[in-house]
């Protein structure tokens, strides 16, 4: 079967090739923005300690004394080899995102796990009764859901069932020797947030995708020869709504680990966004680079994910003449 | 279906068709034409309908409750709640809409720009396009902001820029598909420049596609403003805006006041309102070959 | 093929009116359309565009399309009311006593699913049969219906196949449950005239080997002339007359009968104009070669063109002929070979011609609604070329304007309207009236007329040899038909794969001795006459 | 109310016991510092047992064991204030006291410094503290590369000695009278000795009131309390969590629902909320910190005297505190030196008048004034509200002032020392010949080019008195002097505000340093 594995294969690696060199991109755009920033490390650790001798020596001692093109040629070497380095703190880069990013990560895996399934097979049903009663309710609560900026969701959730109802606990901040139990608890708010966000986008996107697909002359063809409209749906038109199906659940996993600072805020949570803004803060060049290495590898990951799904879904591009 | 087209009586004209098309639109456009229609006009005579200044302190009383001197009563610094409101409607508008039609003219012309230029000029631009995309916005927004500072003017043109991309991405896939079509090589053989064939032959069929698309970023933007000034790093006090008022009064949420939901509601109800609009739009620039 | 014991009947429709949606009301597209259809019997349903002939095949499976409703009237399958029905009680018809043959094959299989599921799909799960019977089945009507490989053809997905036999294999998924009654909607019209050919004898067969009875729609009244026993002829949603094959054929009574049977015969007389060959070459191309990446699409290509000359280059598709368009208006470059146009060399690009140049080669394409710009006025359309080539502005560039529109017999009321508002013949005369507007040379036509239905093509074509007459202007014209060559042309060049199998001037071409190719074309151009295909049947037995 | 008592508390403690070198005052003081603090029960006794939440806002996920690195309450607190102890402490009323050391006597001149380890010490793991411990933990700042936080103190020091099983002899460079106080600095904690120098940065072992428990930078920080602590009483709680919330709505949110017992920087717009619940107390404690304009006196027109005390009578300092500051804050009085500090010294307060400030104005031999002023929302809390408030009160002064809007990021490196008038975040030192050594005289790192002969000449006369009378009078001379033409117009002195649920306790707070001196942990209780 080397005809259908390769295809794929050699999208795969141009795919791959091409990110990379988004990923560089994006290297060199952060690091220089970085490095155009006001102040340094330095500075912003020292705070009003910092007399200009102590501010020189540890500029000294970061290797900040470099000319920029220099720092960006060693860290760039350096993340070749795939070490992200040590943050300026002196801790390796790995030990200050690591806990971090499997915060955000546990996170965006739980909120994934239920509401792109939720998503899609609410957007199916909305698909199926287009113009019926639950097509217009989720279509109206979907559209309201987007419309409504997250802080405020955010807000009014924390106000039920933290403050009014008392049922859980305001902050998701995990900590060192709760058990998983309580994490879970502590991320439902969290949890619940997101998923009001995103479920609406993927949901909308869902429906949409099989409604293009539905005006097509092959579904037609599968009225003519007597299907029931549910497997029409299901068997005519979901297969060929794959792709951009799954383009929007890439773009919405990705966001899910690089987007929700807000919610990293309202709730305390301790994720890997926070950790970034914390660096911007702070100048602490590798973590900013290491984060900002993780978020464009989100982005370009699940939508490599979701073209291949979309080749996977897609006969003409799997099998070609 | 269409052979009606064949023998077209009367050609109406743009007005009559205009109310054709508003006669015909579905009651939630209506309706979000409407309450855009009201945010507008709060907006515009905010000076005029507002009960009390922008940043006037009314009262001694921080966080006042309501009455019928203050109907939503007072802010953290004792300012009137609903003057807030109604300037912080023409505040955030302005802004946000300033920031969408900004992007919306650099996305559009790069986007066609590309698309018609081809070769290595488009794939240099979209890789350059796609590399901005992978950077979350909002780390990029507080750099910018960092080295620039956060004015409303550098606000709005990296907010611009950033969302320009999208435009930028949506354009050209619908330019693309135009300059696909004969009219477009027609031009071309008729020896037209491609900012002639970009504002004259293609712009025209991607504007109903662009207006939705306008629609929507307009409402994520007011959105990340908001997100933005909510974090801190948005409009800056005093000036009225519909996130920092969240954000400064939502302590009086804590407490189990509703008021500071009042400018997020608003927010909401904008984009929801702009939503409908977009929604009906989209549907209409989907059923282009059905409109006459 | 007669019929003199009569069988029963199959299909009823009595006093069908379907209704659709414009705008915000409902008008009538089919109106008040009684049929009738026995076993074994071809009913042939013919009409220009818009005719109506889709609904009512539509109609006889019980399906209406989105936005469309019943005004009135029955449609009995086997005796069974469907518009009685409720949708779902209508669907168990489908597929198992009434099948669908859409015009294109392409598109009405699902690209996501292999040809056999698709073709066994509806016999396994409503047709009682086990996976197995069907697909064996399946391979059976493969082999009855002359596919290649017919124990490994339902492996394939849709993209996989040829059109034409992708249009078979839509014939077989029709035969599968063994239906009383087929609708094939224009099952050729999207192929080329030697796959249509194979088409026609394939349908014929299963026809008259499982006895079905058929409705066959198509605006192809030498088609028609093949297949149906009898015919229906439509107009704006109602049947104009109804006759037997060979009485409507030799003896139309309704006016509009009549006058769809004389444009088929292009009334085009050109034979005066074969003469104006001025022996001066305006174009001529030189061992002309193009390619896209490593495949050639054009291999030495060497032709002239006279001023004023009608030079026609026909093929099917994928013979080259519309990229040989492309090379001489500047779109495609060559990749060997010369051009030289009124003596001196054609710069290869068009970002390289002079404005003065691009001006005297002008193109129009064969669909209006890609080549006019549906945002534009065609005040604006016409008025552009005009204005850039011209330098004509206010009253001036107005008065030519008009003096256009009436040069392609447009009302110069038009001026106002957009594409979307005009008709298919209507846009096609602003596309010629903006190449005009240009006072070009030479006008590159891509097919310009095989959009259009019969009779309004015959008009175009007629206006398009007037012009010629007036202007001097000469035509390369590009087409598939070899009606529409017969009609107009000067001279001829027949390609195929990219390469020209014969050129000369009409009367050499359509006078034997022919080359092997011209011989194939020329042969699979159906005649009006009855009885033609059943000659090419025989003759290949 | 709990907090307006404590407000009174604050603001009477202006006459303190001061420290005094000497032989007799140490005494004193070092019996002073041997005894178990009076625990003056402002919310009944303290109880003892179960556990306090902390929610501060600067954690970072720099953050790490090692002093020197240390610069956020964060760190002072949970870190300095948690695990381990200095050689002093600086008591709730200001005044220093001993902590790891028993007691300590100057040398003449208050150049040799001799403190005595109290015994019986321990660390975490048991093991006892001695003077080697104490020598490495401040080498460890001296190291010729070091970029620690204390190197302004520690640079003072010219040696450091090690005498017998109890004795740490240090020799300053200069004679510093205020040397003890200088020891309090949160950077100089005590940690272990590694065996060939160094001190051990990676355990958490020290000698305070918990032992570390976890430790998740930037995330929360866990002590358990440490059975044998050397402070009797102390701590009061069995374990303190450190928990970083960085929002302050946040930080109010879990606050109200309990998931904290205490919240740092309490956002002025939440106290009157605060204040309306009976379960939260409002805690003000007056501090060093405070907001100024200052003014580069080498740069036209703000080297004229007169130019400066125009723009000092300009300002209505009320008006901002009652706008800006909710009313929450005192008026400065264009002296850097707070009101709870040693020294401080009480003058006429500076009110606005325009009378005046055309009067020096007139002097300076001006009609009007224009001068532009730079702010950013960061160089002080409502910085810019303030600064447009002050240019409505100049414009009435016959003065127009450009209100200059800077990037918030960036301030402090590009605008602040840069600028030749712009605001200034203060958070004082505790002493003053600190204050004034880093800031006010001539050759301080952060002046800004304000030189006066007699004030350097003071201050150098001050630093090595030991005579508190006549330390008084010195700096309540250098006070005139700044006062009277000094470069910074201070706007107001600001206090710790904190909330605190009535589930937790504590007495009486210093103000000093943030976080009760960052001693929180041990000197606060909860309900068990």
């Amino acid at each position: 079967m080397n005809r259908t594995t390769h295809p794929i294969l050699s999208m795969v690696l141009s795919r791959l090739g091409l990110g990379l060199l988004s990923l560089v991109i994006v290297s060199l755009v952060i690091f220089s923005a970085v490095s155009f920033l006001p102040g340094s490390y330095a500075a912003a650790i020292l705070g009003q300690n910092a007399t200009p001798e102590a501010v020189a020596a540890m500029e000294r001692q970061l290797g900040l004394d470099q000319p920029w093109a220099l720092r960006y040629a060693s860290w760039l070497a350096t993340a070749a080899t795939g070490d992200l380095g040590m943050s300026f703190s002196g801790r390796p880069v790995v030990d200050v995102i690591g806990p971090r990013l499997a915060n955000t990560l546990t996170l965006a895996a739980i909120t994934a796990a239920i509401a792109v399934p939720l998503a899609i097979g609410l957007g199916i049903a909305c698909a199926r009764w287009r113009g019926r009663l639950i097509d217009r309710v989720l279509s109206t609560t979907t559209l309201a859901s987007i419309s409504v900026p997250e802080f405020f969701v955010a807000y009014v959730v924390m106000m039920i069932f933290a403050v009014k109802l008392q049922l859980l606990p305001s902050m998701a901040g995990i900590r060192n020797g709760m058990d998983f139990g309580e994490q879970l608890i502590r991320m439902i708010l969290p949890i619940l947030t997101l998923l009001l966000v995103i479920l609406a986008h993927m949901l909308r996107n869902t429906r949409a995708a099989i409604l293009s697909v539905m005006a097509s002359p092959y579904v037609e063809m599968a009225r003519l020869k007597g299907e029931p409209e549910a497997r029409v749906v299901m068997r005519q038109a979901l297969p060929n709504a794959i792709g951009p199906i799954a383009s929007v659940v890439a773009i919405n996993l990705a966001y899910l680990i690089s987007g929700v600072v807000v919610i990293e805020v309202v709730f305390v949570y301790p994720g890997v966004g926070q950790a970034m803004i914390d660096a911007v803060r702070n100048r602490d060049v590798p973590v900013i680079q290491a984060c900002a290495l993780i978020f464009a590898a989100a982005y370009i990951g699940f939508n490599l994910l979701a073209d291949i799904l979309s080749i996977v879904s897609n006969p003409r591009l799997l099998h070609p003449r | 279906m269409n052979d009606s087209i064949a023998t077209p009586s009367a050609i109406p004209g743009r007005l009559t068709r205009a109310r054709r098309a508003l006669a015909g639109a579905p009651l939630t456009a209506r309706f979000g034409m409407v309450v855009v229609l009201a945010y507008v006009i709060v907006a515009v005579f905010a000076p005029f309908i507002a009960p009390y200044g922008e940043v006037e302190v009314v009262s001694r009383v921080p966080f006042d409750a309501w009455s019928a001197a203050h109907p939503l009563g007072t802010d953290q610094l004792g300012r009137d709640f609903l003057s807030r409101l109604i300037f912080g409607a023409r505040n955030s508008i302005s802004i946000a809409l300033a920031t969408t039609l900004i992007s919306f003219a650099l996305g559009c012309l790069t986007g066609m720009f590309s698309a018609l230029a081809g070769g290595i000029v488009d794939q240099v631009l979209s890789r350059f396009v796609d590399a901005l995309m992978s950077v979350p916005d909002l780390i990029f927004i507080l750099m910018i902001l960092s080295i620039f500072g956060s004015s409303v003017p550098n606000l709005i043109l990296i907010i611009a820029v950033l969302t320009s991309t999208r435009f930028f991405r949506i354009s050209r896939a619908a330019a693309l598909n135009i300059t696909s079509l004969d009219f477009v090589e027609a031009a071309k053989v008729r020896g037209e420049t491609l900012l002639w064939i970009a504002v004259h032959e293609v712009f025209p069929n991607i504007l109903p596609l662009m207006l939705s698309e306008l629609g929507m970023r307009f409402c994520f933007i007011f959105l990340s403003i908001a997100a933005l000034s909510f974090l801190g790093v948005g409009i800056q006090p005093p000036t009225a805006e519909w996130g920092s008022m969240v954000r400064d009064n939502a302590a009086l949420f804590s407490m189990g006041d509703i008021t500071p939901l009042i400018p997020a509601a608003s927010i909401a109800f904008l984009a929801i309102a702009v939503n409908f609009v977009v929604d009906w739009l989209l549907s209409r620039a989907s059923g282009l070959q059905d409109e006459v | 093929m007669t019929q003199d014991i009569p069988s029963p009947l199959v299909l009823e429709i009595e006093n069908l009116s379907i209704e659709a949606r414009a705008n915000d009301s409902w008008s009538g597209i089919v109106n008040g359309v009684s049929l009738s259809l026995r076993r074994g019997e071809v009913l042939g349903l013919v009409g220009e565009s818009g005719a109506g002939k889709s609904t009512i095949g539509l109609a006889a499976l019980g399906y209406l399309r989105p936005g469309a409703r019943v005004a009135g009237g029955a449609v009995r399958l086997e005796g069974q009311d469907l518009l009685a029905l409720p949708e779902a009680a209508r669907r168990p018809f489908r597929g198992t006593k009434v099948a669908y043959v859409a015009q294109s094959a392409q598109a009405a299989f699902n690209p996501a699913h292999r040809l056999m599921d698709q073709i066994v799909m509806v016999a396994v799960e409503r047709g009682g049969m086990t996976r197995a019977a069907a697909e064996e089945r399946a391979v059976s009507l493969f082999a009855a219906l002359q596919l290649p490989e017919p124990d490994r053809f339902g492996r394939r997905y849709p993209h996989q196949v040829s059109g034409g036999q992708l249009q078979r294999a839509m014939v077989a998924m029709a035969m599968m449950c063994n239906p009383a009654l087929i609708v094939f909607d224009e099952p050729t019209t999207a192929l080329d005239v030697t796959t249509q050919v194979e088409v026609l004898i394939s349908i014929r067969r299963v026809i008259e080997e499982f006895g079905v009875a058929a409705i066959y729609i198509t605006h192809d009244l030498s088609v028609v002339a093949q297949i149906a026993h009898r015919v229906a002829v439509l107009r704006y949603g109602a049947v104009v007359e109804t006759a037997p094959i060979g009485r409507i054929m030799a003896a139309p009574e309704h006016p509009y009968t009549r006058s769809l049977w004389a444009v088929h015969e292009l009334s085009v007389s050109h034979e005066a104009a074969a003469g104006h060959d001025t022996g001066e070459a305006l174009l001529s191309l030189e061992n002309l070669s193009a390619r896209y990446g490593d495949f050639e699409v054009l291999s030495d290509i060497s032709l002239t063109l006279g001023r004023g000359e009608t030079l026609a280059v026909v093929g099917e598709s994928g013979s080259g002929k519309s990229t040989l368009g492309r090379v001489i208006t500047g779109l495609k470059a060559p990749s060997a070979g010369r051009a030289r146009y009124a003596g001196a060399a054609l710069p290869e690009r068009v970002s390289r011609r002079p404005k003065a140049l691009l001006r005297r080669i002008q193109i129009i394409y064969q669909s209006a609604d890609t080549a006019l710009n549906p945002r534009q006025t065609v005040r604006k359309i016409i008025g552009r070329p005009l204005a850039l080539y011209h330098g004509l502005r206010g009253r001036a560039r107005e008065a030519r304007l008009m003096e256009l529109l009436r040069l392609v017999e447009l009302d110069p009321a038009h001026a106002d309207r957009t594409p979307g508002q005009l008709s298919g013949g209507q846009k096609q005369r602003v596309a010629i009236a903006r190449a005009l507007a240009a006072e070009p040379e030479l006008i590159v036509c891509d097919e310009i007329t095989s959009a259009l239905d019969k009779v309004v093509q015959a008009e175009v074509l007629r206006m398009l040899m007037d012009l010629q007459a007036r202007l001097g202007v000469a035509f390369f014209f590009i087409t598939h038909d070899i009606e529409v060559v017969r009609a107009i042309a000067d001279r001829v060049v027949v390609m195929e794969r990219g390469r020209i199998v014969e050129q000369g001037s009409r009367a050499q071409i359509f006078a034997p001795p022919h080359a092997p190719y011209t011989e194939t074309l020329l042969a699979s151009v159906p005649e009006m006459a009855p009885g033609w295909l059943d000659r090419i049947i025989a003759a290949r037995a | 109310m709990k907090e307006s008592h404590f407000r009174k508390a604050g603001r009477a403690r202006v006459s303190r016991r001061h420290f005094l070198a000497g032989s007799s005052a140490l005494a004193a003081l070092g019996a002073a510092g041997g005894l178990p603090l009076p625990l003056r029960a402002q919310d009944g006794t303290p109880a003892q047992g179960g556990t306090l939440r902390l929610g501060l806002h600067n954690a970072s996920q720099n953050d790490s064991l090692d002093p020197g690195s240390w610069s956020t309450s964060w760190t002072g607190a949970s870190f300095n204030g948690g695990i381990y102890n200095n050689l002093v402490e600086i008591l709730p009323d200001g005044t220093v006291a001993g902590d790891l050391a028993e007691s300590w006597e100057a040398g003449e001149g208050a150049v040799t410094w001799r403190f005595r380890l109290r015994p019986g010490v321990t660390f975490h793991d048991g093991k006892p503290l001695t003077p080697e411990d104490v020598r490495q933990s401040f080498l460890h700042h001296m190291k010729p590369d070091s970029t620690s936080g204390a190197r302004a103190i520690v640079d003072q020091i010219a040696s450091i000695e090690t005498e017998g099983e109890d004795m740490v002899v240090f020799t300053l460079a200069e004679g510093n009278a205020d040397f003890p106080y200088l020891l309090s600095d949160y950077h100089l904690s005590v940690l272990p000795a590694l065996e060939g120098g160094g001190i051990d940065m990676q355990s958490g072992n020290g000698t305070g009131a918990f032992l570390l428990d976890s430790f998740e930078p930037g995330i929360a920080t866990r002590l358990k309390r440490n059975p044998n602590y050397h402070k009797p009483g102390k701590p009061h709680v069995d374990e303190v969590e450190f928990i970083s919330i960085p929002d302050a709505t946040a930080r109010l949110n879990a606050l109200l629902t309990g998931e904290v017992d205490f919240i740092q920087d309490l956002d002025g717009r939440n106290i009157p909320l605060i204040e309306r619940s009976p379960d939260y107390v409002v805690q003000r404690v007056p501090s060093l910190r405070h907001f100024s304009f200052d003014m580069d006196t080498t740069v036209a027109p703000f080297d004229n005297p007169d130019v400066r005390m125009a723009l000092k009578y300009a300002l209505d300092r009320e008006d901002i505190i009652e706008k800006v500051f909710l009313g929450e804050g005192r008026p400065g009085n264009d002296n850097p030196v707070a009101a709870i500090m040693p020294f401080h010294h009480e003058m006429p307060q500076r009110s606005y008048s325009p009378e005046k400030a055309r009067e020096h104005l007139a002097k300076a031999g001006l009609d009007s004034l224009t001068v532009d002023l730079s702010v950013a929302e960061n160089a002080f809390p409502g910085a810019i509200e303030a600064a447009v408030l002050y240019q409505e009160h100049a414009a009435r002064c016959g003065i127009t002032i450009n209100v200059v809007r800077e990037a918030a990021d960036g301030y402090w490196e590009n605008v602040w020392l840069k600028k030749p008038f712009c605001g200034v975040d203060w958070f004082g030192r505790p002493t003053l010949d600190w204050l004034f050594s880093t800031i006010y005289t001539s050759d301080a790192p952060w002046n800004t080019g304000w030189s006066n002969a007699r004030f350097d000449e003071l201050h150098a006369l001050a630093r090595a008195e030991t005579d508190e009378a006549k330390r008084r009078e010195y700096y309540a001379e250098m006070q005139e002097i700044i006062h009277a033409e000094g470069n910074t117009l201070t706007v107001a002195f600001v206090d710790w505000r904190s909330a605190v649920s009535t589930r937790a306790g504590f007495g009486e707070v210093g103000g000093l340093l943030p976080l009760d001196n960052m001693r929180i942990s041990e000197r606060m209780w909860a309900e068990s």
